[in-house]
This record gives structure tokens, sequence and C-alpha cells, in this order.
């Protein structure tokens, strides 16, 4: 099958790279692989934040009526490379009274463990950097590591405003940590596994000959993508959900008194984070690597998987582009009120599903639940009230 | 599915004690969350119920205090379950009537636990410890939070029953002296065989444990307590007495008299069909002429409890037995007890509902409601209706059966006692006059329709009312072998 | 399982714990806590046992640790980093300390080789955990609830 | 070479030791918090690596432990910096030798 | 092969419930919806009504039913269905029809009122449950029915709930029929006892076929009497015809469709249905059962008869005319003339709704005035209402040709001259017919012609909505008049199962001639009386003594308040007297001893024993104190205790070991 030399090239290539090695020892061979994996990620994910980098301008430039950059390069396309250019040869500055190592740690600790979660994501046929058993808790596992970077970020800067920005972004990433792992469960729960493998491998085939059989396209699943891409836009600080970095109140929350690379680090941080999400959504809800017809399987899987990832990474953009901040107060009230029980009711759904053999009518039930929970909901939180006038708690 | 009537029976206690713990405001709500899941563990109990299997079913046996033949044994049957379900479904009704605080509520989950127990347990020992259980929160529910003369109401209706409790004891304490058990079915199977007792003694034990049911239903003219307790007690206190608590009574009859002294009743029949027919008739008339609407209401409870009583003396008292019209009495009996709970207690909801509208309840305080509060009127007409035997409402079909049977088995009884329909649908047909129609009066001017809250809980309970007058075949398959073998063991 | 890795882990895993027992700043402390429990995770890697490895980073870094900060950062006073150090209890920690190696290096049962198994899988844990540990289970659902309500009632705010 | 069982009891005797030095030697609320979340992880080593070494690894019993063990760790981490940040709040302190309201 | 309609025939009130229910959960109080949405209903329960009339003319005696189970208790199942035969087939497409004439003019005429909305749910509530009763296959279910037809006739009565005229009139009605079916009730227990089943047909098994009849056996008699008793009770039939007039305190709609075409029929219907049971061991046609009913009706005929020529609401000569009407019909099915009854029914159910429906619309155009004496001259105001009336009318009074109540009627007395047992009531019915000319008469004179008086001042046509109606009921009325005629009597053919047949020879018969000369002698009569008829009525003038008795209905309503009633109302407070103190006095008599002795106990409880106890208490607190200063508070100095403990067990162990 020609089509399969493509889809496996990379794959291929690798095996062929490590042939070089067949006799050297066993751990000099994996350390090998590890390290042509990491490169690999690296590599794509470098230049994919250097293309998003620039195109997230662009994109908010139309959106308001604008060209965004177009000076450097053409179309303004080595924009990236002048601003890193710029950001490296900055002064970096650390305050007096920071703690020093502190402040240091923090960039590190924030790009770490975005950079480990992506590599659990299968991003074509074979093509999974690390395909752990529990790649899931994998990911949330090093993913829950960057709110300790966040906090010694804050608090290693000495500044009030970084530490009322690690606060603000602590509480909320904690709060929408646990919809986003919630959303994940009804996906394991039908898969029965937890290795992102298996779930894009239980996403395959076709349904009827061409309806494809993505989480997404059932009820509960519906549901648990925007619940989970909502908390992936907030664990990532995009707007607009960015009350941490929120310029008009706190400066730039706990990036404020970084500068030069740091800043850089962290803003890499950021755009990995969003890469890492936006991929493990593809792979829960949108079928990972499977194409959507049957008869476009001839396009190798890992474009397939970047071209969904690069959808969803414009709807981050364009997100950005539309909607104001939120308040604060009702980004954690939305939170617990409304994403959690939702969060539930999607494994329910999904059990409903499950258990009525996964056909037509396991799939109104599960609507039907979605719906009325939905609508009780929406019902009972009653949004108009909610817009009033805000009781400050905890300022005196 | 072992373990599950006991978890009904402590479950309720356990809300007992949070809900005593609680905070005022909270109490209702955890006593509501513990009576969803009794609901749900009833649920439970009716789908794991083998509806064709005669006898008891997910019986649980422990030994207790052998000394004394007390044992710990709960199980269901059709009846039991029907009467768990009945519990199951008016317990939460009768929180959601009234917003009160944490003392009410403990106590009327210490209620709840004790009704599930009086309905399941098979032990005279246990039953009786459970059916005693129920009379003190009863007391002190009409005591504390009583309305006027609440004193003296609560203590009529503690001494009353306590005397007929105690009455009830010592009777049963003779029958263990001569037979040396507690159990239910033992107790059954030795009535059947041959009396229990001899001469006196067993005239002694019939009437200590009949006064002790009779003042319990309450059957004519052991009722005096009833109207007054009734009036008096907070409104859910009244749905409860009357929904649940008073079918302890008919529920007594069915399980321990009837079956353990047949030849005492059959002897005392006609007396019996005559005390039966008295409540029909005289509690019908008495609910006539009363002007405060509770009091109605709680007269026709009574009167309704009448046609219990008729259809079970029918069943038992008479010489010839036709399988037929035994089964017809007893199915409408068991039906009764389930409608007459619901429609009862949605009646004094409703009776509520004016109270804390107004602040009076008498029949002269409202005119004119129709006017001004549409929906209330047509939902508690449709509770009235059903109450007074309309066809398509659930009353009727209990009614239309016990007649049946009682007809074809005590012809004169019920010939007099038929005319108790007409009474209550007189009565009925008056307070509708006196309170829906006329022109709207100044003091109801003020009045708001049912609230949202309450239309939640008015049209559940009206639709169960629709569903029973015209499916009911869910019900009667509920109880169908229980009524089944019970005719035969009467006949 | 190599003795390097099991040298290194072992001596980052002691260091880590060490330093968040004696730092005088409490925010390093803190920090070094998650240094020790991740050394732990690694340990359970070592062992074989990489869900409860993975479950430890997930609970203990990512939650029992920012619980950890963030009280700090909500408790925070000037004079706080310095309130003594009580020397009697650093005694009873080493006694306590050389009678357990003490014991440990006395039964000489305990130095055995690890026996070679196969791999625990996930899907096995999960299985396990909803047949035989079912009633577990829910109890520790039952707790975590109570945990969380009881956590948010201590520190709601008092009526005034 | 493969390390034995006995090592991984050392360390984890070191790691329970250090919890408890932590524990009963610091005056902050904090710092016996975390003394005390060392011991538990220290006792949740030792369960892994008896399983790991035990007779009958095909039976997890030592993970399900450590993993229940685990989950009771978040509740009491949970609980215990409410009690701190309750406390902090009603006495403006959590140096735990001037909590002693309870002395008989 | 049955049709799919005899499968399908509980459509048929289903239809208008659901429209019913419908309108009640969603319809706002005042909304066009509602109207049309019962409209629809109806009409669509005429269609069905039409397609279960069209198998029933295959052959003659056709029968079609449908049964099933609706519940079993203990090993008994109880069986009920639907039946379809030509007394059924001919009712529904009466009742649908003459519903929806009265539907569509309750718009116009209940256009101004505030609960529109709820008008039309009732009004198709009761259509539904009327076409219950009509088709039940079983007395359970008829009874069902048949009470959901009171309901609703109760609802609909006080529908003017602010009246309280209103509202007592509608809980007379109510309570009055449930006198007469606690009697019914009584019989279907008595036949389901006796038969075992309360099905009518049932392959041969159902209490009106042989099988059924020969269980019910000697018993028969009482059954149906009892049976009648709620026939009384519904069709107004003495004695307890007194809530019928009452009932014309409802919107007049109400009155045309349930007080005089439908419900009051149904207990004609009842009998009819359950003739079997009445004529069961008849020796020439004659029962006891039946021969009750035959006196009965004449009673109520004649009594009512006369009681209408002295009433002056237009509604009530019409109500009482009904009764009277009733009352014929009674005495045809007790003479053994059951196709004649139904007839007359199906024919009076027309006319008597465009009488009523008429009166509605000069009501309506007198603005809501009810009293003759106030109207006059209408008939250049009102011309339609006006020549449709005098259809009605002419057809009731039994003017023969083109008017079908007139054969009926001449059916019914030709029926009544053969009845064996006595020739009083043909006698009887004569002089019915007289008076039925006479009082109609009057009510023509004192409404349409004359000087305009009070009421009749801005008096105007109705709207086209309420005129159409009458001119269907009218052309309707004119259209039966054909099927029924002695010359081709299709009708009585198709009712008692036998094949018409043509003969033109039998129009012209002695008894037509009788008759003639009596609704002309009546008719004459009016006429001279009522000719110069002005606010006051020439007979109140001339009797009145006989005019006040039979103004005042006999005194039978005041007779019964002081007999029954007071009886009943004493009998009700007295049992709440006794209650409160007979029964209740034993109790605190009783309850009064133990209090005594309670008090006699306190005393030695209170003295003596509580002393001793406060004693042991004391000593008890200064253990307590010594042990408190081992609490230092210091939470660390507790933790290093337990660690100390932990070593010290340690070592014990190890030592152990």
């Amino acid at each position: 099958m020609r089509g399969e030399a493509i889809d496996q090239i990379f794959v291929r290539t690798k095996h062929w790279l490590l042939s070089f090695l067949t006799n050297a020892p066993d751990w000099a061979q994996q350390v090998a692989s590890s390290l042509l994996n990491i490169a690999a990620v690296l590599a794509v994910f470098m230049t994919l934040f250097a293309l998003i980098s620039v195109l997230e301008r662009k994109i908010l430039g139309r959106i308001q009526n604008r060209y965004g950059p177009n000076r450097v390069g053409p179309f303004g396309l080595l924009q990236p490379l002048a601003d890193g250019i710029k950001l490296l040869i900055k002064e970096d500055i650390v305050p007096v009274r920071a703690d020093k190592v502190v402040h240091f740690l923090a960039p590190i600790m924030m790009a770490a463990p975005t950079i480990l979660a992506l590599g659990v994501i299968p991003y074509g046929r074979n093509m999974t950097a690390f395909a752990i058993d529990g790649g899931i808790l994998f990911f949330f596992a090093v993913g829950s590591a960057t709110e300790l970077a966040v906090f010694m970020a804050g608090w290693g800067s000495n500044n009030k405003f970084s530490m009322l920005g690690a606060m603000r972004a602590i509480a909320q990433m904690v709060s929408y940590e646990l919809p986003l792992i919630i959303t994940v469960l009804p996906v394991v729960m039908i898969v029965g596994s937890l290795s992102p493998d298996a779930i894009v491998e239980a996403q395959g085939g076709y349904a009827s000959g061409f309806a494809p059989r993505w989480f997404v396209f059932t009820p509960w699943g519906a549901a648990a993508f925007i619940l989970f891409f909502v908390s992936g836009l907030v664990e990532s600080n995009r707007t607009p959900f960015d009350v941490p970095e929120g310029e008009s109140e706190i400066v730039a929350g706990h990036m404020t008194e970084y500068s030069g690379f740091k800043y850089a680090t962290f803003f890499l941080a950021e755009y990995f984070g969003m890469f890492a999400v936006s991929g493990l959504a593809v792979t829960l809800f949108l079928g990972g690597w499977h194409a959507p017809l049957p008869w476009l399987e001839v396009i190798p899987s890992y474009i397939w998987f970047f071209l969904k990832l690069g959808a969803l990474l414009f709807v981050f953009v364009w997100i950005r582009g539309t909607l104001p901040r939120m308040r604060v107060d009702h980004v954690m009230g939305f939170a617990w009120k409304f994403m959690m029980p939702m969060a539930f009711t999607c494994i329910l759904a999904a059990a409903v599903w499950h258990y009525q053999a996964h056909g037509i009518s396991g799939w109104l039930w599960s609507l039907g639940i979605v719906l009325v929970v939905y609508l009780g909901l929406s019902r009972l939180l009653n949004t108009r009230r909610n817009l009033s006038t805000r009781t400050y708690r905890f300022a005196e | 599915m072992a373990g599950l009537i006991s978890a009904l029976i402590l479950l309720p206690l356990a809300g007992a004690l949070f809900a005593g713990m609680a905070r005022e405001n909270y109490a209702r709500g955890i006593a509501l969350f513990f009576n969803a899941i009794t609901a749900i563990l009833a649920v439970t109990l009716w789908r794991n119920f083998d509806i064709t299997a005669a006898g008891l079913q997910i019986v649980e046996r422990h030994a207790w205090i052998p000394a004394i033949g007390a044992e710990y044994v709960v199980g269901i049957d059709g009846l039991s379950l029907l009467l768990v379900l009945l519990t199951s479904l008016i317990f939460p009704f009768a929180f959601l009537a009234q917003r009160r605080g944490r003392g009410y509520c403990a106590l009327m989950l210490v209620m709840q636990s004790a009704l599930y127990g009086t309905f399941t347990a098979h032990n005279f020992v246990l039953w009786f410890l459970f059916y005693e259980m129920s009379l003190i929160p009863a007391f002190l529910l009409i005591k504390i939070w009583g309305g006027e003369n609440r004193d003296r109401a609560a203590t009529k209706f503690f001494i009353y029953t306590f005397l007929g409790s105690v009455a009830m004891l010592l009777s049963f304490l003779g029958i263990y002296f001569a037979k040396g058990t507690f159990d239910f079915a033992a107790l059954a199977e030795l009535g059947r065989a041959g009396p229990l007792l001899n001469g006196n003694l067993a005239w002694l034990a019939f009437a200590g444990i009949f006064l002790g049911l009779a003042v319990k239903v309450p059957l004519f003219p052991f009722h005096t307590w009833l109207p007054d307790a009734y009036e008096t007690a907070p409104v859910g206190v009244s749905m409860v007495l009357t929904g649940v608590l008073s079918k302890m009574g008919v529920y007594g009859f069915v399980r321990l008299l009837l079956p353990l002294f047949p030849h005492e009743i059959r002897i005392l029949g006609p007396w019996l069909l005559g005390l039966a027919v008295c409540s029909i008739v005289f509690a019908s008339l008495a609910a006539w002429a009363q002007s405060d609407l509770k009091r109605m209401v709680a007269y026709l409870s009574i009167n309704h409890l009448g046609y219990c009583m008729i259809g079970l003396f029918a069943v038992t008292a008479s010489a010839a037995r036709p399988a037929v019209e035994m089964q017809a009495a007893l199915s409408g009996v068991f039906l009764q007890i389930f409608n007459h709970g619901i429609t009862a207690a949605a009646l004094f909801y409703y009776v509520g509902l004016l109270e804390q509208r107004r602040g009076l309840r008498g029949l002269g305080d409202f005119g004119g409601l129709m006017q001004r509060t549409p929906l209330l009127c047509g939902w508690m007409s449709v509770a009235m209706f059903s109450s007074l035997g309309l066809p398509a409402l659930n009353g009727f079909i209990g009614e239309f059966l016990i007649f049946k049977g009682s007809f074809a088995l005590a012809a004169a009884a019920t010939s007099i006692a038929v005319l108790g329909l007409l009474f209550t649908a007189i009565a009925f047909l008056r307070a509708m006059q006196m309170l829906f129609s006329g022109p709207l009066s100044e003091s109801c001017s003020a009045f708001p329709d049912l609230l949202r809250t309450e239309k939640w809980i008015v049209v559940p309970v009206t639709l169960l009312m629709f569903a029973i007058g015209i499916a009911p075949q869910f019900l009667f398959n509920i109880f169908n072998t229980t009524v089944i073998q019970m005719a035969r063991l009467f006949a | 399982m190599s003795a390097s890795a099991f040298v290194v882990i072992a001596i980052v895993t002691v260091a880590g714990a060490l330093a968040a027992a004696c730092l005088r700043k409490l925010i390093h402390a803190a920090l070094c806590l998650v240094v020790a429990f991740l050394g732990i995770a690694a340990f359970y890697f070592l062992l074989g046992a990489e869900f409860v490895g993975l479950v430890q980073v997930f609970v203990y870094v990512g939650a029992v640790a920012v619980l950890i900060v963030f009280t700090i950062l909500l408790t925070r006073r000037e004079d706080e980093d310095d309130v003594g150090f009580n020397w009697g209890g650093v005694i009873v920690a080493l006694a306590v300390f050389g009678v357990l190696s003490w014991a440990i290096l006395k039964t000489t049962s305990l130095s055995i080789a690890p026996p070679a198994i196969e791999a625990l899988t996930v899907k096995r844990i999960g299985q396990i955990l909803m047949t035989d540990y079912i009633w577990p289970l829910q109890c520790v659902g039952v707790l975590l609830t109570a945990a969380l309500i009881g956590a948010l009632v201590l520190v709601m705010e008092e009526k005034r | 070479m493969t390390p034995t069982l006995t090592l991984f009891l050392i360390v984890s005797a070191a790691l329970f030791c250090i919890g408890l030095l932590a524990a009963l030697s610091r005056r902050h609320a904090i710092f016996i918090l975390i003394g005390i979340e060392m011991m538990l992880a220290a006792a949740n080593l030792n369960f892994i690596a008896f399983w790991r070494f035990g007779a009958e690894p095909q039976q997890p019993t030592g993970v399900m432990v450590a993993i229940f063990s685990i989950a009771i760790a978040a509740a009491e981490a949970a609980v215990g910096v409410a009690l701190v940040i309750a406390v902090y709040r009603h006495y403006r302190t959590t140096n735990v030798t001037k909590l002693d309201r309870l002395k008989g | 092969m049955s049709p799919w309609i005899v499968d399908h025939l509980w459509l048929v009130p289903a239809v208008p419930l659901a429209a019913s229910l419908l309108i009640l959960s969603f319809a706002g109080s005042r909304s066009k919806g509602a109207a049309a949405l019962a409209i629809i209903g109806q009409l669509i329960a005429l269609v069905l009504a039409v397609a279960a009339f069209i198998p029933t003319l295959q052959e003659p005696g056709w029968r079609a039913f449908h049964n099933f189970t609706w519940f079993t208790f203990g090993e008994n199942a109880v069986r009920i269905g639907w039946v379809l035969d030509p007394l059924a087939a001919a009712m529904l497409v009466m009742i649908t029809l003459v519903g929806l004439c009265i539907f569509v003019f309750s718009m116009g005429y209940m256009a101004e009122d505030k609960n529109f909305s709820r008008f039309f749910a009732y009004l198709s509530f009761f259509s539904a449950a009327m076409l219950g009763v009509v088709i039940a296959n079983s007395l359970l279910l008829l009874f069902v029915c048949w009470e959901l037809v009171g309901l609703a006739s109760y609802l609909l009565i006080g529908f003017w709930i602010h009246k309280p005229s209103a509202a007592a009139a509608a809980k007379k009605a109510f309570i009055t029929t449930r006198i007469g079916d606690l009697g019914f009730f009584f019989g279907i227990l008595w036949l389901y006892g006796s038969s075992g089943t309360l099905l009518f047909y049932d392959d041969g098994k159902g209490c009106l076929e042989s099988a059924g009849l020969l269980a019910v056996g000697a018993s028969a008699t009482f059954i149906a009497l009892l049976i009648f008793s709620g026939a009384v009770g519904k069709s107004g039939q003495f004695p307890l015809h007194v809530w019928l007039p009452e009932a014309m305190e409802g919107p007049t709609p109400v009155s045309a469709l349930i007080h005089a075409a439908t419900m009051v029929a149904a207990g004609v219907f009842l009998v009819a249905r359950v003739y079997p049971l009445f004529s069961l061991g008849a020796v020439d046609g004659v029962t006891p059962s039946l021969t009750v009913v035959v006196w009965v009706g004449v009673v109520t005929a004649l009594m009512a008869a006369l009681i209408a020529i002295a009433q002056a609401d237009i509604k009530r000569i019409l109500a009482y005319s009904t009764v009277s009407q009733l009352g014929l019909m009674m005495v045809s099915l007790g003479v053994g003339g059951v196709a004649a009854g139904i007839m007359h029914l199906l024919a009076h159910g027309f006319f008597k709704a465009l009488l009523f429906i008429g009166s509605g619309s000069v009501i309506h155009g007198c603005h809501h005035e009810h009293d003759i004496r106030k109207m006059g001259g209408l008939r250049r105001v009102m011309p339609v209402t006006f020549l449709t009336y005098a259809v009605g009318m002419m057809t009731l009074s039994g003017v023969p040709l083109f008017f079908s109540g007139a054969w009926t009627k001449e059916e019914i007395l030709h029926q009544t001259a053969h009845w064996p047992r006595s020739q009083a009531p043909f006698y009887l019915m004569l002089a019915g017919v007289v008076l039925t000319a006479l009082y109609m008469t009057r009510q023509m004179i004192y409404v349409f012609f004359g000087n305009r008086r009070a009421a009749a001042e801005h008096a105007h046509e109705s709207p086209r909505v309420m005129t159409v109606p009458l001119i269907v009921l009218a052309l309707g009325t004119i259209a039966l008049s054909i099927v029924v005629t002695p010359a081709w009597p299709w009708l009585h053919a198709y009712l008692s199962g036998e094949p018409a047949r043509f003969e033109i020879a039998r129009l012209i018969q002695p008894m037509l001639f009788v008759s003639l000369a009596l609704v002309a002698a009546g008719i004459g009569l009016g006429l001279l009386i009522y000719r110069r008829a002005g606010a006051f009525d020439p007979l109140e003038r001339s009797q009145p003594a006989l005019f006040r008795f039979l103004e005042n209905k006999m005194w039978i309503d005041e007779l019964y308040a002081h007999t029954v009633i007071a009886f009943s109302r004493t009998a009700a407070v007295l049992s709440d007297w006794m209650d409160r103190y007979i029964w209740d006095g034993f109790v605190r008599a009783f309850g009064s001893i133990g209090q005594a002795f309670g008090i006699l106990t306190k005393g030695v409880d209170e003295r003596g024993i509580n002393a001793a106890v406060d004693e042991g208490v004391g000593s008890a607190r200064g253990v307590g104190r010594v042990m408190s200063l081992w609490h230092s508070g210091q939470i660390q100095t507790y933790l290093g205790a337990v660690a100390i403990g932990m070593l010290a067990l340690l070592l014990f162990y190890v030592w152990l070991a």
C-alpha cells in the first residue's frame, strides 16, 4: 500500500536511524530512541510555536480590521525570529528583594511539564513519543505541576501584582482542572483504557461506512468536548479567562517581574500548554489522527492530526479576538456551579450510552440527560442575577 | 438483596440523627435527602419483589432475645410492600408541605423508621416495638407543633392509643404463654388449625387486641381522639397520621386479628359490621356538620377507613365465602388503603395551603376562591372528587371492589354503608360550594394562586391519582398474590 | 531495577525530605517537599507501580503541594519563618530512626532480590478496584466528599 | 546488582523519621502538616516495596492500599490546611506552641 | 373481519377528551384557540362517529364489540370494552352533530365570558364522557362515564361560579343524581354478584345475553329497578326531577347540550341499553319493572307539562318540557316501544337543542333577560331565530308531516295504546300532547308576538355564528322526519334490527288524526287564552291558586326540604353532637380516674426518693481536677509522646523477636 509508506515515513526513518545502533547495549538504544523522539517533538512544536505566534497576531489583526505583522520576511513570517533575537539580547532583570532561586526556577518549572505532556499524544499512526499505559494520567500528573510553577513565579518575584496574579491563576487552574479531568473520564470509561493510543484506536472505523466514530459525535462526547475545551482555555490562561495576567488590573500577573528570555520561556510554556491541551482534545474527542471520511484515509494520519490541532488553535485565537475578559468571581463560579455538574452529567450520559449498546436509543437517552441537566442548570443559575454587583469577600 | 429492609428501617433513624443536629434551615433538606434515599430503596424493594410468589419475601432473620421468643424478622409480602411504598410516598410529601425546624424533622424521621418497621416486622415483639415507636414522635409532634388545644388533643391521642397498646400487649403475652411463640406466621398457622386459647381467655385476648387496633384505625366508637388530633396537628403531621399511621391499624387487623381469631370474629361478625357501618355513616354525617375544614377532612378519614373495615369484616364474618367476593373485598381494602393514604394526605395538604394563605380554616372564612385561585381550586377539587369516589380517579376502584365483595358477603350492612358515599359527596360539595363559589370574599382577595414549588408537589400526586384511577393494574400486581393467599387463609 | 537508579533516587529523595524538614524558609521547604515526593514517585516507577507513581505525582505535587503553598500564602506573616525549633523532637526522631534501621537490618529475611513479575496494568488495577475493592472505593469517595465539605465549612467565614 | 527490600525499607524509615522530625520540632503548623504527609508517603513506599518483594505479587494488595492511602492523604491535607487557615484567622498565628487553649 | 373502527371506537371519546386536556393545560383564559381546538375535536369525533355509523348499516341488527381486561384483582379479571350497534351508532352521530352545532353556537354566546377557554374545555370533557357512555360495553365503564358526565354537568351548571344560585344548583344537581346513582351502583353490584360479569355482550357470556340472564334469574326485577333509579336521577324523572329546572342556571349552550339534548337522555339510553334485564321473564311484554317505568314516565310527563304552563323563565319552560318529553320516552320504553323511545330521543335531541339555543339567541338578543313576560314582538327583530324557533316549537308540539318529533311522538302513542296492562297511560299521554301544544304556544306568543315589552326594546338579531347552528339544527330536525315516517320507518327498522319497507299507505292512520286534532286543540286553546297576553298571565288572573301551585312546581322542592333534607341535616348535626359529647364524654370520664391516681403517686415520689441521689455526685469532681494537669495543650508534646510510645512498642517487639 502506497499510502502506508507515506503514512509511516517518520516511523521508518527512526527505525532506520536506530538500525545503526543494533550492536550497542540496550540502554543506549533506548536513550537514542528517546532522544530522537524528544528532538522530533521539540523541533516540530518549536516551529509550530513560531508559526502560531505570528499567525495569532495576524489573525487577531484581521479580526480587528488591521494587517498585523507584515514587515519581517514574506508576509511577516520571519517576525518570530526577530522577536526571539530581541528577547535574547534584552537585559535579564531580577528584583533585589526577589527570592532568587525560586525566581530563576519558575520559568523552567513552567516549561518542562508542558513539554513532557506533549510526549504522550499520538501524532499519527504509531507515532507516540512516549507510549505508556497510563498516558492520560501522565498528562495530567505533569500538567498539574504548572500550578506550582506559577506559584513560584508569583512568590519569587516578591511583588504584589505577581502574587495576586499567581493566586488568581492557581485558583482558577485548580478549579478548572477538575472539569478538565472529569470530562476525560467518560472517554476513559467507554474505551476502558488510560492509554491515548487505545483511545484513538477506539475511535477508528466508520459507522454505516461513512460516519466517523469520533466521540465528539455522541451527545456526551460533544458536551464533554466543549467542557474540556473551555477548561483547556482556562488551564492555558487564555482569553476570556486570562484574569491572572489581566494587564489592566495587575500589570502582567505572575510574569510582571520577568523580562528577556525568562519571559519568552513563559510565553513558550503558554503556547506549549495550548498545544498540549488541544492535542489531547483532538486525541480524546476528535478521533486523533483518524481521517473524517473513509476515502480520505489516503492522506497521512499525522496530517490529519495537525489539521485538527490547527483548527482548534485557530479557535483559541478566534475566541481571544472575540470575547472580553471575564470577571474573576464569575470564572470561579462558572467552574463550580456549571462546569462540574455538567462534567458529571457527561459521565452519566456516557454510561447510559454505553449500556444502551452504543445504539441510537442510547444516543437519544444521553442527549436527553445532557439536555435536561443543561436546561435545569441554566434555569437554576439564572445568569442575569449573577451579573449583579459583586460582594468582596476577602477585601477588607 | 438481604439487608434492604433493615436499611430502609435504619436510614430514617440515621437521618433523624443528622437532621436533629443540623442547623434549623437545613433540617428539612436533610430529611428530604434521606427520604429520597429511602424512596430509592423502596423502589428497589419493589423491583426485587417477586409478584408471583406467595408468602414472605426478602426475609431477614436474626436472633434477638431468644429467651422471650423475640426475633428480628423482617420481610415483605404484597401488603407490606404496598404500605412501605405508601410510607415512602407520603413522607416526602409531608416534608414538602411545611417548612419546619430540626426537631420536627427528626421526629418525623423517627416516625418514618417506626412505620417501615411496623409494616415489615413479622414477630410480635419487634412489631410492637415499632408500633409504639411511632406513637411517641406523633405525640410530641402534636404536642409541640400543634395548633389550638394541642395539649389536650395530644394527651388524648396518647392515652387513647397507649391504652389500646397496653391492652394489646397483655393479650399477646397471654397468647405467648399459651403457645410459646411471637412469630406471626406461626401464630397464623395455629389460629387456622384451631382456637388459640380457650374460653374466656380467648375472648379477653381478642378484646385486647381488638381494642388496640380499633383505636388505631380508628373504628367507631373509639374514634374520638382522631378529629381533635388531626385538627390540631401541623399539616405535615396530619398528612402522615391519616396517610400512613391510620393504616397501621388496618394492617394490624389484616395481619393479626383476622388470622388469629377467626372463630371469635365470626361469632361477633354482625356487631363488627355494625361498628364499621356506624363508622361510615356517622363519620360522614358528622363531616357534613363540621364548620372547620380540617376537622371535616378528619371525619371523612374515619369514614374512608370504615370502608376498609367493612370490607375486612365482611370477608371474615360471613358464613358463605365465594373466593371471588373475598378477593374483591380484600383487593378493595388494600387499594383503599393506598388510595386513602394519597388522597387524604393531599386533602390535608390543600387545607394547609388554604390555612397558610388565610390563617384560618373555617368553611365560612373563605368564599369565591375559584375566581382568585383557579389552579388551587382545580387541583383541590380533583383531590376532593377522588375522595368522594368519582370514577377515573383513584378512590373509585377501591370502593367499588370493597362494595362488590361486601355486598355479596354482607348485603344488609353494605346497603346502609353505601349511604356514606352520599353523605361524603354532600359534605364535599358543601365544602366546595362554600370555599370556591359565590362572590369573592374580601379576606381572600389577595391570595396567591399555587406557587411554582407547590405545583411541583401537587402535579405528581394528582397524576398518581389519575394513574391509579385509570390504569390500576400496577398496584394490583403488588398484592394480587397476597390477596389470593389471604382469601385462601380466611376461607 | 538498577542499583544506580536506586542510589540516585534515594539521594534526591532523602535530601529533598531533609531540606523540607529543616529549611528555614517555609516556602523553600514546601518546594523541597515536592522534590521529595517526586523522588518517591520515582521509587514507585522503579518498583513497577507506574500507576501509583503517577497518582503520587498527581495528588501530592498537583494537589497537596499546591494546597500547602496556597496556605502559606494565605497565612503569611513577617515573623512566622523563625518561630523556634524543638531539639527534643530531633532526638526522638533520631532514636526512632536508629531503632527502626536496627530492626530492619537485623531482620535477614528482608534482604531479598525482587521476583520477576509481569507488569501491573492500569486496566487490572481498575478491575480490582471495581470488584474486590468496591466498598473501600465507595468509602473513600464518601470520605473525600466529607473532607471537601468539612474543609469548606472550616474556612467559611463566621457569621457576624 | 539490584537493590534489596532492606534498602527500600531503610530509605522509607529515613523518610519517616525526617517527617517525624518535621512534625515534632518545627513550630509552624504547616511543617507539622508537611511532616505528616511525609510520614504517610514513607508508609506508602513500604507498602509498594513489600508488594513488589512479597510472595504474591500477582495480588496487588499493597498497591491498592497505597492508592487508598494517597486518597486519604489528600483528604487529610485538605482538612489540615483548612484547619490551619481557620486557626490562623482566629488567633492570627500559626505557631503551634501558642495554641494551648486546651491546657488543663 | 370487523372494520377498523370497531377496534378503535375509543377514539371517538378520546379525541374530545384530548382536546379538553389540551385546552386546560395550555390555553389562556380567553383564547380563541380553545374554541377552535374544541370544535376541531368535536369535528373529528363527528367524522369518526359517521365512520362508526357506516358499518352498522350493512345488515340489520349488526353488532360488534371489543373487550379487554382493565385490571385483575386476585384471580379475577375486570373486563370492560366498547360496543358498536345501531343504538350506539345513532346516538354517537346525534351527540356529535348536535354537540358540534352547540359548540359553534357557544363561540358566539360565550364570546364575552372571561373563562371562555375553560368553558370549552368543560364542554369537550362532557362530550367525551357522554360518548363514553354511549359506546360502553360494560356496565362498569358505563357507570364510570356516567359519573363523569355528572361531573361535567356539575362543572357546567356551576360555570358562573360567582353566582351563588349557580353553585347551589350545581350542588343540587350532583347530589340529586348521586342519590339515583347509589341505586344504580347497587344494581351494578348486584348484577355483578349474580351474573359474574358486567359486560353487556361477550360472545354469549355477557350479562345481557342468554347465559348471563339465566344467571341473574329472578333478581332481574330488582336489579332492573335499581338501575332504573340511576336513570331516574339522570333523566330527571319523578321524584328526582327537581334538579333539572334549576340546572338552567348554567349557560344556555350547556342547557341545550346537556340538559336537553344528550345527558338527560342518558337515562333513557341506559334503560334501552339494559332492556333485556327489564324484559326478562316478560309476559305479554309486561314485567313489574317495566310497569314501574311506565308509571314513573306517565307521572313525570304530565306533572312537568302542567308545571311548564305556569313558568315565566324561558329556559325553565323548556326544561320542564324536557322532563315531560323524557317521561314520554320512559313510557315508550316501558310499554315495549324501545325503538320508538330511542327515535323520539334522537329527534328530541335535535329539536330540543334547537329550541334551547333558540332561546339562548333570544336571551342573548335581550341582554340576558330570561323572563318571557318582559319580551314580546321579537318576530320582527329576530327573524331567523323566530323561524327556527317556530320549527322547533311545531316539532315539539307534534305538528305532523315535516317535523320529526311529531312522527316519533305518534309512534309512542301508538305503542302506548297497545299496552295490555292498562289504557290509562295512553289517555294521560294524549292529555300531555294537548298540554305540550298549549305551553309552547304560550311561549311563542309571549316571546315573538304582541307588543315589545321592556326587555325587547333594544333586542337585536344574534350574529352569524349563533344563527347558523340554529339553521343547521332546524334543517336536521326536518331532515330527520324523512326517516321516521310510518311510510318509510327506516330509523325504526334500523334500531330494532329489521329490514325497512316503504309503504305509503301506513302514513294514513286513525292515530294520526287523533293526535292532529289534539295538537290543533292545544294550539287553538293557547291562541285563545294568550291572544291578549300582557305582563300578567291570563291563567293567573282567572285561577290564581292553581297558577301559584304550578308556578311553585307543586311545592315538591319545599316538601323535600322539609322532609328528607331536614332529616339528614338533623342527623348530621346530631352525630356531630354525639361525637363531641357522648362518645368523647365516656373517654373523658375514664381519663379523669387515671388523673386522680397520678396526683396521688406524684406526692410520694417528690418527697421520698430524690434527696438520696444528690449526695453521691459531689465526690466524683475532685478526681477530675487532678487529671487535667496532664494536659499541657502543646500538640507537639502529645505527638512526641506518641512517638516515644511507638518507639517503646517497637523495642518491645524487637526484643520479642
